[in-house]
């Protein structure tokens, strides 16, 4: 039944106890994500180290079950990552979410994976996604500013 | 008697399977009706017989489509006891509420003028008074809401003044279903020289609405959510206002004399129509006007107290659900929480049974901020709505809690 | 290869006998257009199978009429060549007109401030930009017409300086049929940083418009001239000055976040599509640009030249006609005007042998008047039209001669 | 055939030669009316005698052929009549043009029933009344100031 396979433990899990969640004061990226045609509002802090690897992350926000769980596996999956390495796990996430890539259980996306079920329910991509956008938006922002340590507080709305 | 079975043979929409089988359960009205077969063989009708531009051809064609489009003006106007020539067809309510508050506004308000609103208006009767406040330096206020979502209309003394230029308000939330006292409110305002305009977008297509015993000075709706096409909504203005008012978009059909620097304008309701108009769904405004007072107002509003009562009672029933608003004197809509569930996932899984609600804000962000909710799920009810829709509610409802299985977690 | 008898039987009213017994002759394109099966059949099917808000909901059938609803943006993007965010849908060409002229003009003009036109524009070209001037005292200017009823653009470097903020001219005349050359007038705009909307409605229509190779910084069209429904348009706006200028209208759709007192904006283009859209008619532009590719736009600018001035030759015989416009490098519009009889009772005479022209100032009263005569007829061609139709209309105006008998008069 | 109904001789000859075409600098009646959907344009011009009939009465203006013939029969129809007179006159003729009253051929209408080929064309209907609401508009303006001998403008718009 494809409800199963959208609402898996595991992300009902992450719903009710999300990890990451709060803020931090001295981020060096502050990034925001907006979803209108819902409401889904998203808040993501990101401290890096002096090899620019990402530290620490947190966020905060209210959002469905979908969006929460995907946004707490994707700190806790981003963790440690360089930019760049965030970047591209980012992009080949967002791949698999469009059904252009398969869905890998392994590394990083072990948990992941258990948003596949996502693609059965085309409307509520944009719930998986949310975060990932935020997120990316803040690293591109960040780099783009030269690495200067400064915060950059960015919005999206309701991306693909 | 309301022969709900004949009602749902008439819409075409409703015989349709969804999910694998499964009977569409529409529960969305208040974001749009669904459209009878009349209304839908009206426009059907007028493209493969008689489309033409109005206003403009000599030809029998254009006589004709002029003539089936300014017919829909009168029906439109007997539907809410108004004169043909105070009826000006726009896009939807919020063109009409725009058209107001552009036109009326820019000429009228100063800077520290006030404008009255209140907290449950849908975006649509919120943002416009934004912008046109912005710009002429008027100020907004707002009637507070008490509980359980109703306007503390106690306070109307200490809010109205020689200040108030300009009231707004919603008559039946499209959130709460809170049907708001504005008979009270509009004499509070006239009695200070203020103009009100009436969201009537959630009242004009469920019960009987006469702008003349009302007494506003202008009312808004929207066509797609009674039954008419999308794309036509309504604006009742009186003559006295609109007269004096400058136009709100220039064009073809809406002029008199044309010169190079100046111009002139054609009298109301022309005057605000700008532009080839929107001739099919003009005409089947004027066929679901005709569906809905066939079936009648007063059965229509009947029918759906009883669906509500019954909803609100059955509903109670459903573990950890929260309802919004009023118990009595209220609109067809139920806005609910449940448990821990967010409103989306709640809409998923009843989606999966073929039930279609509402999640979300419902384009009323601070109303739903006022909840103290981060969204809420919105089930409504039109003439096609029965009591098995509700009871299909209920069941799949279960379901939510399944998933989430709150039981276990506490 | 074109083939007309294909075509005319897609088109349901072309079927249509008129006045006991007559085929329908239709020559009235530029007022607006007839509908083919496949853009009637999508509006019915979207009314029969998934009518639903938009961008609102989380079930399917919302998420069935949200997909339709923006591939049909898509579609009209890649029709013209624009970015899908640069397509605004509007209820048609002159809201968005109305949309450019407010927005972008009440954020830009100045007193004194410079805004050039030409005298054969469109009511809908013109009042617009009157309404704005006089709102902020900016100043219309007008590229003077040369005969037969051309732009002397060698004016141009006169009228054109940096007190020029805005060029706003028509691709193709409605009335004579003439074809601006829109890219000298666009580079000129350009070269002294004025923007420059481009009124395409009769282009667009009938022949490639490429919003690319243009550059032009606005361009405007109806989906009803173009086997459209009635009810929606197109704005194509660059995303600098789209993205730049406040919205036009508030309301439900166009907002991200909303507070009482402040709301911020989505982006474009949904920033400009306050309230519920035209669902149906959208998705009926998206079959109707399907339907004209699937024709081709070369084929069918071709067909247009032909059927043009095999008309042009066919009516040049018929006594005491006078045509205006220029002869070459010109849209299927034929205005004229027979001897004494005004415009209107040719129409009607030339309607009891079923054919629809015309008759009047076209939305064009300045032009009108330019050509120093009361009233013109007009027929104008599309697609479906063929030298039957032109053959047709010419025996009719014999008719007219009859009626007034203009050589006994003699 | 409907045509010739509409196109009668005694029209055409109106339209080709107008009755009472012109100004009257003194009038003290003068009155606009337009047809936006068509551009038709009418201008009029009364003078009234000592008792208050109509003295002279002259028009201006470019239309077709119904409209032409129209007000040419109407002006010559009018003259003579006083305010109240005309006000009725123009009543029973529009009555006539709505199909709610049968055209009359006798005394003042027997020329002006050579227009009832119009009923036969709803959409020319308001060509043949612009001129007869032209001149009731005028006359109850009059009326409505009491009388005093000025000039009052007034347009009138695509009626009926
Ligand atoms: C050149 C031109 N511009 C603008 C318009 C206005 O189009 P619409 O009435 O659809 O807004 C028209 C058609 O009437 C036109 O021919
Ligand atoms: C109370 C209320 N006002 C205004 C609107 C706006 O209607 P529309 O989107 O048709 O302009 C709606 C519906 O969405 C509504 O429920």
């Amino acid at each position: 039944m494809k409800l199963n396979e959208l609402y898996q433990t595991i992300i009902l899990e992450h719903y009710k106890e999300p990890h990451n969640v709060g803020e931090l004061l001295n981020a060096d990226i502050e990034s925001r994500g907006y979803n209108e045609s819902c409401g889904d509002d998203v808040r993501l802090f990101v401290k890096l180290d002096d090899e620019k690897k990402i530290d620490e992350i947190r966020f905060k926000g209210k959002g469905c079950a979908i969006s929460q769980s995907s946004t707490s596996m994707m700190t806790d999956a981003i963790k440690g990552k360089t930019i760049d390495e965030a970047l591209l796990f980012v992009d080949s996430f967002k791949s698999m979410l469009k059904g252009e890539k398969q869905f890998s259980d392994e590394g990083d996306y072990e948990e992941l994976s258990s948003l596949k079920g996502v693609l059965e329910f085309p409307v509520r991509v944009k719930c998986a996604t949310l975060s990932w956008n935020t997120v990316r938006n803040g690293l591109l922002q960040f780099k783009s500013k030269e690495n200067e340590t400064t915060k950059v507080a960015t919005t999206i709305h309701d991306e693909e | 008697m309301f022969n709900t079975e004949k009602i749902i043979s008439d819409f075409p929409i409703l015989q349709r399977k969804v999910n694998g089988g499964k009977r569409l359960v529409y529960l969305d009205s208040a974001a749009t009706s669904q459209k009878p077969l009349s209304v839908i063989k009206a426009m059907d009708d007028y493209y493969r017989l008689y489309n033409a531009n109005v206003h403009r051809g000599v030809y029998s064609l254009g006589y004709e489509a002029t003539e089936a489009y300014e017919l829909s003006r009168k029906k439109v106007a007997k539907f809410i006891n108004a004169q043909t020539e105070n009826i000006i067809f726009t896009r939807n309510a919020s063109e009409a509420i725009n058209l107001v508050a552009s036109s009326w506004g820019r000429a009228n308000f100063r800077s520290g003028d006030e404008i009255l609103l209140t907290p449950m208006e849908h975006h649509s009767n919120l943002i416009p008074w934004q912008l046109i406040a912005q710009q002429t330096g008027a100020k907004l206020k707002f009637i507070p809401l008490i509980e359980p979502g109703i306007l503390d209309i106690e306070q109307l003394p200490q809010l109205i003044s020689e200040k108030t230029k300009f009231v707004s308000v919603v008559h039946s939330s499209n959130t709460l279903g809170t049907i708001n006292p504005i008979e009270k409110i509009i004499s509070h305002a006239h009695a200070y020289g203020a103009k009100i305009l009436i969201d009537a977008s959630q009242s004009v297509p469920h019960f009987s609405v006469d702008v003349q015993k009302l007494d506003c000075d202008f009312l808004v709706f929207s066509g797609h959510k009674m039954c008419a096409p999308t794309g036509i909504g309504c604006l009742f203005g009186k003559t006295e206002l609109l007269d004096a008012m400058p136009p709100y978009m220039g064009g073809g059909e809406m002029i008199s004399e044309v010169q190079l620097e100046f111009s002139s304008y054609r009298e109301i309701p022309w005057k605000f129509e700008a532009g080839t108009p929107n001739i099919s769904a003009a005409i089947g405004l004027g066929v679901a006007v005709d569906y809905l007072s066939s079936l009648g107002m007063y059965n229509i509003r009947q029918h759906e107290i009883e669906l509500t009562n019954y909803a609100l009672s059955v509903l109670q029933e459903v573990d950890e659900i929260e309802m919004y608003g009023p118990t009595e004197n209220r609109g067809g809509v139920i806005s609910f929480n449940i448990g821990d569930a967010h409103a989306h996932d709640v809409s998923t899984i009843l989606d999966e049974d073929g039930i279609c609600v509402r999640a979300g804000h419902n384009c009323t962000q601070p109303l739903v901020r006022w909840l103290g909710v981060p969204a809420v799920a919105r089930a409504s009810f039109y003439v096609y709505n029965t009591k098995e829709d509700v009871d299909a509610l209920a069941a799949s409802l279960k379901k939510v809690q399944e998933v989430f299985s709150f039981a276990a977690a506490k």
